[in-house]
Formats: structure tokens, sequence, C-alpha cells
């Protein structure tokens, strides 16, 4: 008999239903993932397994928990399932634990509810967990409050309170969506070292996570079971059009012809910027240029500041020190002092499209407003004539003109900041993170109309990503940053063939592959990346860096070029 | 419009129209004292559907007058919160930085300031004017209204829409009145909503003192402060005018509460 | 949690705190009266408001006092002889007189008082109080030194008084708590805070045992005080109660045995359901609205005046506004002062409609008409009993005149800062009530340049009288030129008597010896609590 | 944390200097003097009187006398209550005000967050009905129409409890004044511990502490009452204010010599020391408080931190 067992799984709000008869079965040591898109129903079932639902969720079918029937299950039944027989980990640790309460604490009432410690007992309990989630200095984590751990650790002390009370099954929702893929790759590799023999129900968006760590999975389609079966068959051969679909949508930064690089003239530079928030330099001296109709990725963890890069460039931040060259001509460090036929040629893109819309405006006043400032002789009729145009050219149409941004979907969303960006035409266009908040199909449309657009205007594209799989897709050439510094500047080919830098090799091995024969690889890198107020002397890597050397602690290294890449690391070669 | 925005304001409507047009129907007029008919009962039956009061005037009348009054002053006196706090909270928060700093820091010195006696000692110290009113009640709540707005502002400023505005070269001046403002709108309607009901309170209490509207006019506070009096021989002097004052701020009340969350549910979505 | 738990220790410790603040007082021969105002000083000398004179008459006694009826009767002086020409007093004081400390009460602590009363370092209010005693004037305005003072004891057990000029009602004067002794010890020792419980030596029935501002004063029984045995009740609290309404529910709730007085609001219910318990008496006090007579419209046009004061209809306001039992005031001294018999308002004897007629006749004569419309501002401070009557007056105005008038409601202060300052008013309410039961304490206000004189009434002929009145040693003379006087600046108009204050309490039925009078003083020692 | 304190209160000076010079302005821009009576005394001793107080210096030059005054710790002379000094008066009238207010407050914070609390847990029932329409009618119905009704019926009609201070019966004086006051004050917080609760008992860690089986109210004991009181503490400034609006009124209504009447009363008879002593007082009493606050708030929420 299996650990749990889902029958018909249907969950409804106000009628609605958002999980429609799901099947699902975890045995008991195994490991399971739920797959599917937002929206797809699949936290739901993990809610439903633990009785989270909101009141107002109507629920039917079954939920059968070793035996005992979940739904409709009392109160009493239910807090003795929790914790104790099935722990679950949530997305977002910042979010799911209590900001108010010492980590220590938070654990210690785990135990002291379910009566599985005495007051004494309990701390050396939980510092004994502590330490087998890998945090450093257990005794010192116990005091602590959330918000002094980094990312990486909040999630393991998340991981430590679902397993305290070793629970027969472990559901872990999105666990490592939040976290930076070098902290993602050592948090999967604890999931699976620490949870011994407890089940795992993995519940995720990402196909690269499933296929290095479950035996089975299920995939999801908007709350109806689309597939199911052992990983590595559905990864072979799927059984259903939308696995199909998940499985070629997935990027890989394994495989896959980069575009060919351009040899044009350049159109924008960079030279020896640095970007300052008081004592804390988030970019540091970094130089680089963009040539016309070619696309530049900017790649790093949270942190390296390629974020700060892009809004200096633009004149959104003010630059420390450097200089931003476009057509020749010097450009003034604040936008608002930039002249207007450059501030036209150099547009964003934003990584949340909800946010980047006024919510009070409709589309075509937003998709017009650039046109109000720079062209204020065009008539109302020709204005909007423009605005439908470059709505088409983005995949929407006339009748998305009226909408509030409220009332479109994300990549609808993304696709009108689009739009407001070419509306006027520019010459270089900066996508920050444009693509990371859209699911897998809608990402690649998005990525196929830049490209597109590319294609038929020779824009130029400056692409901020995390997501090295997705800047393999896309990027002529691509820079990497770590720790506000430059560390390596390749044509895309030569960066994912040949990494030269320690840092790139590890990025581009911490990321999940899509294919079970290829998965699990083990985490590349420990530790995370470090602060900026106080960064490490030398490289600023070496503390993670498995080549590190004496030379590497005591002088920060140079940008040098090795066969044709640019690097900054004082052993490459 | 959700109900608990509609029906609230449905009311208050009401109230209000019958304050403008109530006094036109009655054939009495607010000021009109009779002294054959103290403190008459009121009823259908009777001349005065309210009663009179102690010097026999008509109540129903005078109901209405202090309606219109209590609203006014009310009304006014967060309007005039809301113009200086907006005015104050929406620079501090635009211009942010230093001046953001020391404007923040007046706003805190000045709510150190015990400021129900500084009313007190306003209504003492000058002629007791009508517009004095306003004002003292308007400088009572400015503070609160500039802190919210300024710190909406300032999370505004910082949102992408406004990076993108200022990055295409939409003018400061069009980002505040065209992004920046709108969206400032729903708190401050909300705020205003739930600032009417205290200045409705802070006149009240200045009646009890005796330091409210100027007589033969009326205020509900100043009705029902009288009504005390009368509470035990005429109860109805006091039961119908705190009754229009308790509905009038329940329904401001309700419908702060039913306009902020349609405005949370809107900034959720 | 433990955050919860300390609020409940503090909540707890709270009531505790409480239940000790609150010890008992109601031993069981204690009178309870209620009291409007606080007293702001309880030192004899430079006590202003009559509630402090009310405490003090328990506290504190002069050389002469009232009997229960308020008549006059020896005190610390058993007898006293006078002068042919009434301008040399003798005082001889009763044998064996106390201080609540037990000390002796020397005639000099009496020189010592008034001495202290005229010292303008004293800054006494009631300094004027012995104006008439030999070098007072001079003393006050800080030309002679205190010891000058007219007043001397050649020995303890006699006072001698120097008047400058006659005053019959100098005993009455003497009945004030600005001339009670003061006990030098104390005052050496404490300064000007020396009236206060455990420092107040004082001479009267009662001594000073307790005191919280604004809230309780309790009195005990003085066993040293000469007429200590007939003293029925051992202790006494005065309670404050600003509200009148609060001092009435407290009465009904049994705290109180006397109240200072029952809200207008209230006085009917009162009168039914506590009919016997509820006394009501005319009061020596008029209640009045002033012209301002140093600028238009009135400063000129005697005829605005009187149709003004003719129109209003002082029956109604006391039978339907004021409703208390209050009398119309159709002279500027009240009926029942001993020894005068005020004239009254010329139209005072006609009926409503004749009044009515003939003020509408003056208002015309005056230049006003429909067209041409008095407006005018009428002043009065906050209370909602003089909001009442304004709102009345000016409606009746409206009624038989067509005046148009305004009303400004100002506080207290301010409308009297705009009175003296005579520049803005118009109308405005005022009252006066008599210190001592004589006319001249009315009619001395009228005098041009009295500072009390708020109309800024100045009349030769008026002065001239009231100056010859002065002058007689003879009661009857004096009070023709008296009434004369008064009959001349009636006939002037200044001012329009609305209506004659009445006392207002509420007596239990245990309390026994009291009797209603026209000053509304009562010793606590004439009472006793069955 | 010390330097913080430190510097706070350094920080208030110039808040206190413009408080009393504003009050000062005021008080004394006020028509009318302390010694208006309808009785008028002579020109002479008027002046007397006015002399004793040096009411006829030069008005910065008495500013600044009383300032001096303010340094050695001295608030001067009554000018009305003769002969007693502010402070003393101000001593007099604390204990019975701080009694009432504390009090008040103390009972309006615990059955306030309690109710709220409860509510917030049945939302939507009926009971969260009954507690949030009580709480609404608390606070749309002003004290001075509340007080008197109470007094009516539990003092005159009833006789269970005193009608007011002063009267023998102890701890059972203050029941009324401290019910009256507490009520608004009690309404409003019960309404915002209502809406914070919902909040918190919504939030992501609330459901992980859901998930780990911990009951209700060990959830809302260990993880959501120091949140959701956050709220009810920032309000705990404006209480003050409410608390003392209302307490002129309780004070006059039943008697209480506390500091809210013994202002208003000031502020009338143009007892100018004392106006601003009482300004004085209580703006030092709320600034002590704001910093209060801010430091409770850093207790519970560790993300806070003082510069």
């Amino acid at each position: 008999m299996s650990l749990l067992t889902i029958r018909g799984l249907t969950i409804r709000y106000e009628g609605e239903a958002v999980v429609d008869g799901v099947d699902l079965a975890v045995e008991r040591g195994a490991s399971v993932g739920l797959v599917g898109e937002s929206g797809s129903g699949k936290s739901q079932c993990a809610l439903a397994v633990l009785g989270l639902l909101p009141a107002r969720a109507t629920l039917s079918g079954s939920i059968e928990f070793d035996g005992r029937e979940l739904i409709g299950a009392g109160q009493e039944v239910l807090d003795d399932v929790r914790a104790r027989r099935i722990g679950i980990v949530f997305q977002d640790p910042m979010l799911a634990l209590n900001p108010y309460l010492r980590i220590g604490a938070q654990l210690k009432q785990i135990l002291r509810s379910h009566g599985l410690a005495d007051r004494r007992e309990a701390d050396a309990r939980v510092i004994e967990m502590l330490a087998r989630v890998g945090l450093p200095d257990p005794e010192r984590q116990f005091a602590a409050w959330p918000h002094e751990l980094s990312g990486g650790m909040r999630q393991r002390a998340m991981i430590a309170s679902a397993l305290i009370a070793q629970p027969d099954l472990l559901i872990a929702d999105e666990p490592t969506t939040a976290l930076d893929v070098t902290v993602q790759a050592q948090v999967l590799d604890l999931l699976e070292r620490v949870r011994e023999d407890t089940a795992l129900l993995l519940i995720t968006h990402d196909l690269g996570v499933v296929a290095g760590h479950c035996e089975r999975m299920t995939v999801l389609e908007k709350g109806r079971v689309v597939d199911s079966g052992s990983t590595t068959s559905l990864f072979r051969s799927p059984g259903h059009r939308h696995t199909r679909d998940l499985i070629a949508a997935a990027p890989r930064v394994d495989r896959g012809e980069p575009p060919a690089p351009v040899t044009t003239g350049t159109v924008l530079s960079v030279g020896n910027a640095a970007v300052e928030f008081g004592d804390l330099r988030a970019v540091d001296d970094v130089s680089f240029a963009v040539g016309t109709g070619e696309t530049v990725a900017i790649v790093g963890e949270s942190g390296s500041g390629k974020s700060s890069l892009a809004r200096a460039v633009l004149g959104l931040l003010p630059l420390a020190t450097g200089r931003v060259v476009y057509a020749g001509d010097a450009l003034a460090s604040v936008v608002e002092k930039r002249a207007l036929a450059v501030r036209r040629d150099l547009q964003l893109v934003f990584q949340d499209p909800i946010s980047a819309l006024d919510p009070q405006m409709r589309v075509q006043r937003i998709v017009a407003e650039p046109l109000v400032v720079h062209e204020p002789r065009l008539d109302e009729k020709r204005r909007r004539e423009r605005v439908i145009a470059v709505l088409e050219q983005v995949g929407l149409g006339e009748r998305f003109l009226r909408r509030y941004p409220h009332q479109l979907s994300g990549g609808e969303a993304q696709r009108v900041c689009i739009a407001r960006a070419l509306v006027l035409e520019p010459k270089v266009l900066i996508c920050d993170e444009a693509v990371a908040a859209l699911d897998g199909s809608v990402r690649r449309q998005v990525l196929g109309l830049l490209r597109e657009v590319q294609r038929e205007t020779g824009l130029s594209i400056i692409f901020i990503s995390h997501d090295l799989a997705v800047v393999r897709s896309i990027s002529h050439r691509a820079l990497v940053m770590y720790s506000g510094r430059l560390v390596e500047l390749a044509q895309s080919g030569a960066l994912f063939e040949a990494p030269r830098h320690p840092y790139t090799q590890a990025l581009i091995a911490a990321v999940p592959v899509p294919d079970p024969v290829l998965a699990p690889r083990p985490a590349p890198l420990p530790g995370e990346a470090p602060s900026l107020v106080s960064p490490p002397p030398g490289c600023a890597f070496h503390p993670r860096c498995p080549l590190a050397e004496a030379v590497c602690r005591a002088k920060a290294p140079a940008l040098r070029t090795v066969g044709g890449t640019q690097v900054a690391c004082h052993l490459a070669e | 419009m959700s109900r608990a925005v509609k029906i609230p304001l449905a009311f208050l409507a009401a109230v209000a129209a019958m304050a403008v047009i109530g006094p036109f129907l009655s054939p009495h007029e607010y000021m009109t004292t009779n002294f054959d008919h103290l403190l008459a009962a009121p009823g259908s039956g009777s001349a005065h559907v309210f009663g009179t009061d102690d010097l026999g005037r008509d109540l129903f009348v005078r109901t209405m007058m202090g309606i219109r009054i209590t609203l006014t002053v009310a009304i006014v006196a967060s309007l005039v919160s809301l113009v200086i706090g907006v005015a104050y909270g929406a620079i501090a928060g635009f211009a942010g930085g230093r001046v953001d700093a020391v404007m923040m820091r007046f706003v805190d010195t000045l709510y150190a300031l015990p400021f129900i006696f500084f009313v007190i000692l306003l209504m003492v110290a000058f002629e007791r004017n009508f517009l004095l009113i306003f004002v003292a009640i308007g400088a009572v709540n400015w503070l609160d209204m500039a802190r919210i707005v300024r710190g909406q502002t300032l999370s505004l400023r910082e949102r992408e829409f406004v990076a993108a505005a200022r990055l295409t070269g939409v003018s400061s001046w069009r980002i505040i009145t065209r992004h920046i403002a709108p969206n400032l709108l729903g708190i401050v309607i909300v705020y205003v909503t739930l600032a009417i009901p205290q200045a409705i309170l802070v006149e009240s209490f200045l009646s009890f003192l005796g330091l409210g509207v100027q007589e033969p006019q009326t205020s509900l506070g100043a009705l029902v402060n009288a009504g005390v009096g009368h509470m035990e021989t005429a109860a109805w002097t006091l039961l119908i005018p705190a009754g229009v004052l308790a509905l009038i701020l329940l329904c401001f009340n309700f419908l702060g509460d039913g306009l902020r969350d349609q405005f949370d549910a809107r900034k959720a979505r | 949690m433990r955050a919860i738990r300390s609020i409940a220790v503090l909540l707890g410790l709270s009531l505790l705190i409480s239940c000790s603040g609150g010890a008992d007082r109601a031993a069981e021969n204690t009178l309870h009266r209620g009291l409007q105002v606080g007293p702001e000083t309880l030192d004899p000398h430079r006590s202003r408001s009559t509630e402090a004179g009310e405490i003090l008459r328990d506290l504190g006694e002069g050389l002469v006092g009232y009997s229960p009826a308020a008549e006059l009767v020896p005190a610390a002086a058993e007898r006293w002889d006078v002068s042919e020409d009434g301008l040399i007093w003798t005082f001889h004081l009763r044998d064996g007189l106390r201080w609540s400390n037990g000390d002796a009460l020397p005639a000099g602590h009496f020189v010592a008082g008034m001495r202290r009363l005229v010292d303008p370092a004293t800054a006494a209010f009631y300094a004027d109080k012995l104006i008439d005693v030999e070098n007072a004037a001079a003393i006050v305005a800080g030309e002679l030194s205190p010891e000058e003072l007219g007043v001397e004891a050649p020995d303890d057990r006699t006072l001698v008084v120097r008047l400058e000029r006659p005053i019959p009602y100098l005993l009455k004067l003497l009945t004030h708590a600005s001339t009670f002794p003061v006990h030098p010890p104390s005052l050496a020792e404490h300064g000007d805070s020396f009236a206060r419980p455990g420092r107040f030596v004082s001479n009267g029935a009662y001594r000073l045992v307790d005191w919280v501002p604004a809230a309780l004063i309790s009195l005990e029984r003085n066993e040293y005080y000469w007429d200590n045995d007939t003293t029925a009740i051992d202790a006494v609290n005065y309670h404050v109660l600003v509200m009148s309404n609060a001092e009435l529910s407290r009465y009904r709730a049994g705290d109180l045995h006397i109240t200072a007085s029952v809200p207008p609001d209230a006085f009917q219910m009162v009168r039914e359901e506590y009919g016997d318990q509820l006394h009501v008496a005319p009061r020596l006090g008029v209640y009045f609205y002033g012209f301002n007579l140093a600028r238009p419209p009135f400063a000129d046009s005697l005829a605005l005046r009187e149709a003004l004061s003719m129109a209003v209809d002082r029956e109604q306001l006391v039978a339907s506004v004021t409703g208390r039992g209050e009398q119309p005031a159709w002279s500027w001294v009240p009926p029942g002062v001993d020894n005068y018999t005020p004239p009254r308002l010329g139209f005072a004897a006609l009926s409503k409609d004749e009044r009515e007629r003939l003020a509408r006749l003056r208002y015309k004569e005056a230049g006003y008409g429909p067209d041409k419309p008095l407006q005018i501002e009428l002043r009065y401070n906050t209370g909602d009993q003089h909001k009442k009557i304004a709102v009345a007056v000016q409606s009746m105005w409206r009624d038989v005149l067509g005046v148009e008038a305004t009303l400004v409601n100002e506080e207290f202060g301010v409308l009297l800062s705009n009175i003296r300052a005579a520049e803005i008013t118009q109308v405005f309410r005022s009252g006066w009530t008599g210190d001592y039961n004589d006319a001249h304490t009315f009619l001395d206000v009228m005098m041009g340049g009295n500072a009390s004189n708020l109309t800024g009434y100045a009349s030769e002929e008026y002065d001239q009288l009231m100056r010859r009145a002065a002058a007689q040693v003879d009661p009857d003379r004096r009070r023709l030129y008296m009434e004369e006087a008064e009959r001349v600046m009636l006939s002037d108009h200044p001012l329009i008597p609305l209506y004659v204050y009445v006392n207002k309490h509420l007596i239990r039925p245990e309390v026994v010896g009291w009797e209603d009078n026209v000053l509304d003083y009562h010793y606590s020692r004439h009472l006793s609590l069955e | 944390m010390l330097r913080y304190t430190l510097f706070r209160i350094l920080g208030a000076i110039p808040t206190l200097l413009l408080v009393i010079a504003l009050a000062f302005m005021m008080v004394r821009a006020a028509p009318g003097g302390p010694f208006d009576a309808e009785y008028i005394p002579s020109t002479e001793v008027e002046k007397n009187l006015r002399d004793a107080y040096g009411l006829d210096d030069p008005l910065p030059q008495q500013f600044l006398t009383y300032l001096s005054g303010l340094l050695r710790g001295d608030l001067g002379p009554s000018i009305r209550q003769t002969g007693y000094s502010v402070a003393e008066l101000i001593g007099e009238a604390l204990p019975y005000s701080f009694l009432l207010g504390a009090t008040a407050m103390l009972l309006a914070l615990l059955l306030g967050v309690g109710a709220g609390t409860v509510a917030a847990l049945r939302q939507g029932s009926l009971l969260d009905r009954t507690i949030t329409g009580l709480s609404l009618t608390g606070i749309s119905i002003p004290v001075f129409v509340v007080a008197p009704v109470l007094v009516l019926l539990f003092a005159v009609k009833l006789q269970w409890l005193p009608a007011g201070w002063g009267s023998a019966r102890g701890a059972a004086t203050w029941v009324l004044p401290v019910v009256t006051l507490a009520l608004p004050q009690l309404a409003y917080v019960a309404r915002l511990m209502r809406a914070s609760m919902i909040d918190v008992l919504s939030s992501d860690f609330v459901r992980t502490a859901r998930a780990q089986g911990l009951g209700t109210a060990t959830i809302v004991r260990v993880h959501a009452l120091k949140p959701a009181m956050l709220p009810v503490i920032s309000y705990l400034g404006p209480a003050v204010a409410g608390i003392l609006t209302g307490s002129v009124v309780v004070e006059e209504v039943f008697g209480i010599p506390g500091l809210g009447e013994m202002f208003v009363r000031a502020a009338l008879n143009r007892d100018y020391t004392l106006v601003l002593g009482v300004v004085v007082f209580y703006a030092s009493l709320i600034v002590a408080l704001n910093l209060v606050v801010d430091i409770l708030y850093g207790v519970i929420d560790p993300r806070v931190r003082y510069r």
C-alpha cells in the first residue's frame, strides 16, 4: 500500500475547479515530482494534503495517508499528521519563517507541541538538527533571527523544521525557486542526503530539478494530470503533448547553438563603470561594448551587480566613476540630463511587468506616453495607429488597448512593456531579467519575439539574466559578474563550451539539466556570495573557489585575455 | 463598487440630501422660538416630527441644520488636512533624501504637541469664528495625512513604472501629476473618509466644552450636548441627534473600511 | 505573554491604589455639600470667589457674623460702639478666643489681618473692601505703609476702627473673609501658602483637614471654637462639581446633602420628583444686558435703549426660559435689600401689549423701522443658560421690533476684555451680585469711573445724589437719596435688567436648621443632621 | 540603544521649546486676564495683582523669565490657585489622571486585544459580527453622551455604583469613569487588533506553523500575537491623545480632580503659568511615550535597528 494515495482530488473556488480529478501516489521512501506551470494547481494539491487550503475552497475526492483519510478529518487528526508524519518546505523561507521568532524557538515549538521532547532535550535536538542540515555554528544559529541568515541558510533552517519530527513524507513546494543557482544545487543535494528514508513529494516548475531528483513524476496542466510515470521513461517518450512541450521549452545550458557572432560597429560602450550605495560598491570597474544588432548578456547571481550596472547605463543610477558612450558621445550620468534623442534610443524592459505598468492607466495610454513626449506633434489618430502597430508587432492586437494592467496575464503584460519600449524604435534595448517571471512556453515566445525584432530592426540588446540556459539561447556574447566585478567576457559559444573562470564553470555546472540520464550532478560550489559591504580581500571568489591559492587571497586579479576570452583569474589559462 | 461601499454611501447621500432639502419641506424655521411649545414630544400627529427643544424650536429643522454644519465642518476640516498633508507629504516623498528627512523631523516634532490643548487654547483665545474651527481641526489631522502620503510617494517613486517614465523623458511634473497622484488617490480617499468621523468627534467635543458653533446655528454635537440635559424628561432631544450623529459616524467608518478593502484588493491583484 | 501578565499585575495594582485612595470619609455625622467651582485659595485675604467665601464662613470668623436668616449677629466681637459722627468704631472681643491650634487670639491678630489685606505686597483682590478706613487708599496705592492703617488694638480684647467717611454697612463688611484675622506664626512660617491642610490655623467653627484642589475640601470640628458646644455637625465635606448635572446625579445617588445649584434642564423633573427637597429663594443679584454707551448706536439714543428694554418680555423669560422661580427685574437694586425700596422702570406697570406698542414707537423715534432695521451684535459668555436667554431675547426683539440681532458667544475673559475696551461691544450680558445686604453694593457700581461700571454710564446728577447719600449718617435720609439716584439711572436706560437671581438648592430632609436667605449664606455650624 | 535614547531625548528639546513658545503666545494672545470677574477692583488693586506675578513686564522678558525658571525645574506659581505652585498642582492632579488614564488604557488594551483576536479567529461568525458591531458603535458615540447615560443607569436608577469621585465607596468609584474612558479606545483597539490578526493569520509563516500542527492556541500565542500587536503599539501614541481628550469629559462628569479638567479650567481662567505647565508636562509625556513605543517596536520586531 502506498504511503500517500490521492484519488480524484478536485478543488474548487466559487465553483471553479483549480484542481480537477488528480490521482497521485507516493510510496514509502520514494521520490515523486509534481510538475506544472504556474496556475496548474500543483501547490494546491500539496496544501490540500495538509489541510491548509482556505475555508472557501471546497474539496472532493480522497487523500489517504497511511490508511487514514485526510479530507474531512478533524483538527486533531490533522495536527497529529502535520510535522510528525508529513513535513513541508515552502518556496520562500523569508516569508515562511516567522521573522519575530528566533530560529531555535520556532523549531523547538514543533517538538514541544507534539510532545516529542521536554524542555531540556528540545534545545539539544534542535541544535543537532540544525547541524544536520549543514548550518555552520548551529548554537549561534539557534539564537539567530531569520533575517540574520542568508537565503540558503534560511531554507536549510526551513528543511530542518520540516524534518525535525522525523516525518514519513516530506513535501517540498518549489523549495529552490527563490534561491541562486549555485545555492539551489546545494539545497537539492541536502534534501537528497538528509531525508534518508523519508518519502519526497517535490513540487516544481523546473524540469531540470525533477530530472535530477525524482524517480517518478506527474505532470499537471490546468488542474488535470496529463502524464504520469517514471521520470526516465517520461523524458524519453512523453505521453502527452503538454509534457512534450514542456520538455521542448525547457532551455538547456548543456547544448544548443548560440547565435553566430556578429561583427559590426560598436553602438554603445561602457568604460570602467562603478556604482556605489554609500560604502557599498555594487559595481566595480566594469567595461564592455555592444555592437549594432548584437545581444550581450550580463550573467550573475543576486547581488552580483548586474541590475545596478544596467540602471547605471540607462542613467537611472548615477555612476561613481567611468562613463557610458553612445554613438560616439559620452552620456550624462543622470538620465534627466541626457538629450531626448538619446533617451529614445535607449529603452528598458523590466523583470516584473505588473510593477512596471502604471495600474491606473490603460494599455493605450501606457504605450502612447513615450510618443506624447517625443513626438508631441503627432495627432491623436496617427498616434493610435502607431500604438496598434507596435502592439501587433509584439503579438497583441487592438483589443488590448482598453485594458488595465491587472486585466493582463504575465506574458501579455511583458509584451506591453516591450511594446512601450519599442514604440520609439530604440537602438538599444536593455532587458533586466525580462523573462524570469514567465512560464516556460511564454518565455520561449517572448525570447522569440526579441530575436525577431532584432532581426528586423538591427536592435542591440543588453540581456540581463541569472538563467544561463536562457542566455545560451539568445546572446551573442556574455559577460559574467561576481560580487560587483566582471569575471569573464566571451563569445557565447566559447563561454558555454570552454568556460575559463572557475566561477563560470561552477555556474554552468550548477544548472539542473532536464535530462534524467545526465542528472544529477553534485553541487559544484560551497557557500554563498560574499557581503558587498565587507568583501573578502584579494579575489572576491576565493573563499568558494576549489582552486584558490595564496595569490588569490592576497591580490585581486586583473582582467586579461586568454584565448579570445577576457577573464579575471590568476589561474586561468 | 462593493456592497460595503455602496450601502454606507447611499445612507450618507440620503442623510446629506435630507439635510439640504429637509428644511424646505418643513413649515418651521431653525431659529424661531415658540414658548407655547417647549419640549413638545415628537410624533406624526404633532406639528413637529422630531419634537421641539427647550426654546420651542423645531428639532427636525434644527437637526437638519446640525447635519449640514457638522458635515461641512468635518469635510472642510478634512479637506484642509488633505491639502496641507498631501502637498507636504508628496513634496517630502518625491524630493527624498535630506529634504525628506528634515521635513519629516518637523512632523515628528509637531506630533509631540498635545493638540487637543492647543485647540482648546485657540477656541478660548480667539473669537469663536466658524473658519477657525475648520482650521484648528484640520491642523490636528494633517500630520497623519502627510506621513501616509509621504510613505506612499516614496514607494511609488521607486516603482518601475516611474523609472520607465523617467527613462522615456517624461517630466517630473508630469510624473507627479500623471503617475504618482492618481496612484495616491485611493489611499487619500480612504484616509479622508476615516478622518471625517474624527473631525466630527472633535467638533462635538468642542461643543461639549461650550466652544462650538455660534447659536442660533447648531451642530449635531451641540444638539447632543443640549439633549443630555433633558435625557430623562425629553429623551428625544438626546436620542434623535445622537442617533443621527452615530449613524453618520458609523457610515463614514464603514465606508472607510469598505474603500480600504476595495483598494487593498485592487493592489493585491 | 509576559507582557500580558505584567499588564494584568499593573491593572490589579492600580485597582488596589484606587481602593486606598477612596478612604472612608463618610463618618456618621458628616455633612456633604456641593460646590460649583473649586476655591482658588482658602487664604481669607487673598480669596476672591463666592465659593472660597462660603468655605471660609465655616473655617474662619470676623468680628461680626450672620444668623441662619442672614441677620447680623455678634461673632468674634460680642458688642461694639460707634461714635456720633459714625467715624470711630470700637469693638469688644469675646473672652477666651482661640485659634484652632489652641493659641490665644488677641485683637492684634485682627489688626494684622486687616493690614495684610491692604498691603500691596499681599496683592489682595478685595483690598478695596476697607477703602474707607483711614489711610487705606494710600496704603493700597503704595504711598503709606500698612502700619498706618486706621485700625488698632489698645488691648487684647478691644479693636478700634477709624473711618474717613461714615459707612453704615461697615458691620456687613466685617463679616467678609477679607477682614478675618491672621495667625501671625503660620504666616511667618509658611508665607503665602499657609492656607493648606496641615498648616492652616483658623478661628471658625471648623478647621481644614484635607483639600484636593478642584475636587474636595474636608473640614472637621474646631474644638477651640468659642461656640463649639452648639455646633452639631462634626465634619463637612465640600465636593466640587463643575457640571450641575453631575452634581444632581450625585445628590440623587445619595452622595450629597446640599447641592450648590439645580441644573436648569432638569428643573422640571426635580420639582416633580423632589418637590419638598427643593429650595428656591430670591437672591441679591440681577441678570442684565448692558449697552455700550461709548459707541453708536447706543451712545446717544435713549429712545433706542428704552425700546429694546421694553421689547423684552421679562415675564415670558422667567416663565419659559429660565424657569427656576426667578423674578422679572424691573429695577437695578433687587427687592429684598435692607432698608431700601427700589424704584421700578417706568413701563413696569404697563401690560405686555402696551409695552410692545410703546417700544415700537420709541424704536421708530430712534430712526429705525422695517426698512431700516437695527442690526446689532448681542454678546454673551459661554453657558447653556446664557445661550438660551440670548436666543429668547433675540427672538423677542425680532418679533416685536424687527431688530436683527446676531448672537456672539464669547468665553468670559474675552467678553469682559471686549466690554472693558468698549470698542466692538454693543449689547452684552452681565450680572451683579451684592456682596452685602445694602443698596450701596449695587448703586456704587453705576458711579462714573467705577471699574465695575461696564456700560460706561456717567451721570453727574446720579453721582451727586450718591455723594450726598454717602455723607448721611441718618439711614432714612441716605435711603431717599439712593432711591432718587436709582430712579435717575433707570430712566437713562444704560442697561436692561432682565431678572432677579434665585438661590436653588436641593436639601435632604435630614438636614435641619436651614433657612433660605437673600445672601445665600448658610453656616454649617447652624445645621444639624437628624 | 542607550545612545539612541539619549539622541532622542536631545532631539526633543527643540520640540519642547516650540511647544512652550506656541503655548505662551497663544495663552497670552487670549483677551482677558487671570483676575477677570464681574466685580472689577480699582486700578490700584489690579496693578498690585499684576505686579505680584510680573504680568506688566515686557512679554519677551516674561518668556525668558519663564524659560530660566523651567531650566531650574521651576514651573512657577499658579496665578489663579493662590498659594500653590504649578508643580504642586500638577503633582496633586497627576495621580488621579494617571490612575484613570492608565487603568482605562490597560483595560482597553487587554479587552481590545482579546476581543480583536477572538473576532479574527472566528472571522465571519456571529461572535465576530457582534464584536465588530459593538466596536463600531463604541467609536460612534461621543464620551459626553456615554458618561451621563451610564451614571443615570448605574448610579441614579440602579444605585449599583457611585456617581462619581469623592464619595466613600473606594474602588467602585473608579468603575464608571474608567469604563467610560476605556470604551472608545477599547473599541478602536479591538478593530485594529482584529484587522491585524486577520492579516497575520493569513501570512505565510502562520501557514507554516499550521503545517507544523501547532494548534490554534499555540499559533496565536507563540507566532501571531507579537506581530499582530504592532499596529496596536503604534496606536499607543494616538490613544494617549484620545485618552487625554476623553479624560477632560470624564473628569468633569465624574468630578475627578485630574489634569484634563484642570487644564480646561486654567485656560478659561487665564492661569498662564498653569496652562504652560500642563502643556509642558503633556508634551514631555508624549515625547517619552513615543520613545517607549519605538523601543517596544524594536523589542517585538528584531529587524528594527536603532541608529
